[in-house]
């Protein structure tokens, strides 16, 4: 893996998840932590601009236990526990929050 | 003594990543019991409170749902505003007990208050 | 009522502008300071080659200005009694709920 | 003057004007203060919305003294100062931020 | 680097979590605390019916972990270095530069 | 001594609202100072700073974009990113002296950098 970006602000509140969306190339992980677990419910132009990184190579993660915190869920392949966040974090070559 | 006042207290921010919810419920049972008029809603990230199911023992945090569901015994009212619910692709089958309004319910809320506290 | 800290966000220093031509004109002010709001009074604030929000605070207090904080927020800060400044005292609800019944213009600045 | 609103955080970066206006009304004034008075430079959708607001009666200021540290500005009858905002805050009903 | 206090955003607990399961595999870990994050190392935090944050950086640094506080935001919020818990300390730009220097990843968290 | 490290600073936040243009700019310069390679990008609200003109002498607060300027001096790189200019209505005409760069030039400094520190 090469860059890992991990989005830490709610999604529908902030715009910041718009640099990890425009920057992200195939092999990268766009991790969502905290409240911007709230991915998995939109916006709707985040979730067309999703569908269609996935299909460019880049993965989607969030992040279990603030997902289980909002009462949220996203598919079991997509969702990571901190075990899991932390193997992204060894194997990313740098990381952009 | 002046006469009763009534607070409109407006909670905007998603649970958890922020301590902004948790603090605002602080001042909703603060003020309620002290004798003033509360009104609380939650709206944008806020519906997010209402949200059945949550369990922050992941983060070391209190569940703020149920706190909140036990509102009306402190006196205060809670709102849970439907377009921020339908915007956050959610359904109001899966909230705690609040009354539902609309943009225009809303904004009577607000000219029927003296003051409006925003938490956001 | 205030929320952020001092220096971190323009919140403390918008709060004082308004405060100061609200006095000019008469006005009796009266500030509760919330969650990371109650760091804007600590005693020890240093601040070489900028404004000292500290004295801003204390400004206002001596203008006549009553500044509450809340005690539960300075204590899961770390903040005690003795670490704020003159003229400023923790207090709780009761007082916000003071504040808010007395008060004609309520204005609350977050994050 | 009925509802005054306070935005402050940038209109770039944040979406909490969208609160702002989606409540005001004919009488009411939106101030855009601190970060928010970016709001002279959009985003697109802010600046249609501030026009058809306008048209319905709904009053816009930008703090000159925030204006001013950030190099942008306003057309004079739009921006007030701090003396201004005084008068904003002394004439409306209740204020929102 | 870490420059969100506690309480206030969940940052601090992220870096705790994510710390600790760095930690069981046999990372090496430093955390340089920046402008509001030099709060999470108050000494006087008190956290009735909560997690304590002090607590857990103090268990991050019996653990191994070097903290580092920035001095000059420590001064600006009116901390001192007796006033930040055992086994961290204040310290400058020379020691950020060190950590970014020697580590293999760098994460910051901000606003 | 391990061999120089680039890193790249990216600068999200407008001034003055939040002190995280002030505080990156220390990091900088602290870390350019001890010899680091330091690649500083101003984008989205952060290509505020690089606005000529500033006069927050109002705000009773130091204003920023001229010591932006001088980042040179102490041996870093400044870019402001141009689409964040344009997204935002700017021109670059009235900018400090910098390095323009697009999307793709932005991907190549992060590929380049060892570590990536982000103040938003």
């Amino acid at each position: 893996m090469d860059n890992l970006y991990l989005v830490t602000r709610s999604t529908f509140e902030r715009t910041a998840w718009r640099l990890a969306l425009r920057l992200a190339q195939s092999g990268d992980t766009i991790c969502f932590i905290q409240d911007a677990v709230l991915a998995v419910k939109g916006p709707l132009e985040l979730r067309d601009k999703m569908a269609e990184l996935e299909s460019k190579g880049v993965d989607l993660r969030f992040l279990a236990e603030d997902l289980n915190a909002r009462s949220l869920n996203a598919s079991r392949e997509k969702t990571v526990d901190y075990e899991g966040l932390v193997e992204l974090i060894e194997k990313a070559s740098r990381i952009i929050t | 003594m002046s006469p009763q006042k009534t607070i409109l207290i407006l909670l905007r921010s998603c649970p958890y990543g922020m301590a902004t919810a948790a603090e605002g419920y602080r001042v909703i049972i603060g003020l309620a019991g002290m004798g003033l008029r509360i009104h609380a809603v939650l709206l944008e990230d806020g519906v997010l409170v209402a949200l059945k199911g949550q369990n922050p023992s992941g983060l070391g945090m209190h569940e703020l749902s149920q706190v909140f569901a036990k509102l009306t015994e402190f006196g205060a009212d809670l709102y849970v505003h439907t377009p921020s619910v339908t915007e956050r692709g959610l359904s109001e089958a899966g909230f705690i007990d609040s009354n539902l309004i609309d943009d225009e319910e809303l904004k009577d809320l607000i000219t029927s208050a003296d003051h409006v506290i925003t938490f956001n | 009522m205030l929320r952020t800290g001092p220096y971190t966000s323009q919140n403390a220093d918008t709060v004082y502008n308004i405060a100061k031509r609200l006095l000019s004109k008469g006005h009796s002010i009266r500030i509760y300071l919330y969650e990371d709001g109650v760091c804007n009074v600590v005693k020890q604030i240093k601040s070489p080659q900028e404004r000292n929000i500290r004295d801003m605070m204390a400004e206002l207090v001596a203008s006549g200005v009553e500044i509450k904080a809340c005690g539960t927020c300075a204590k899961f800060r770390g903040i005690r009694k003795t670490d704020i400044i003159e003229g400023t005292n923790l207090a709780g609800m009761a007082v916000l709920a003071r504040f808010a019944r007395d008060c004609d213009r309520f204005l609350s600045f977050g994050f």
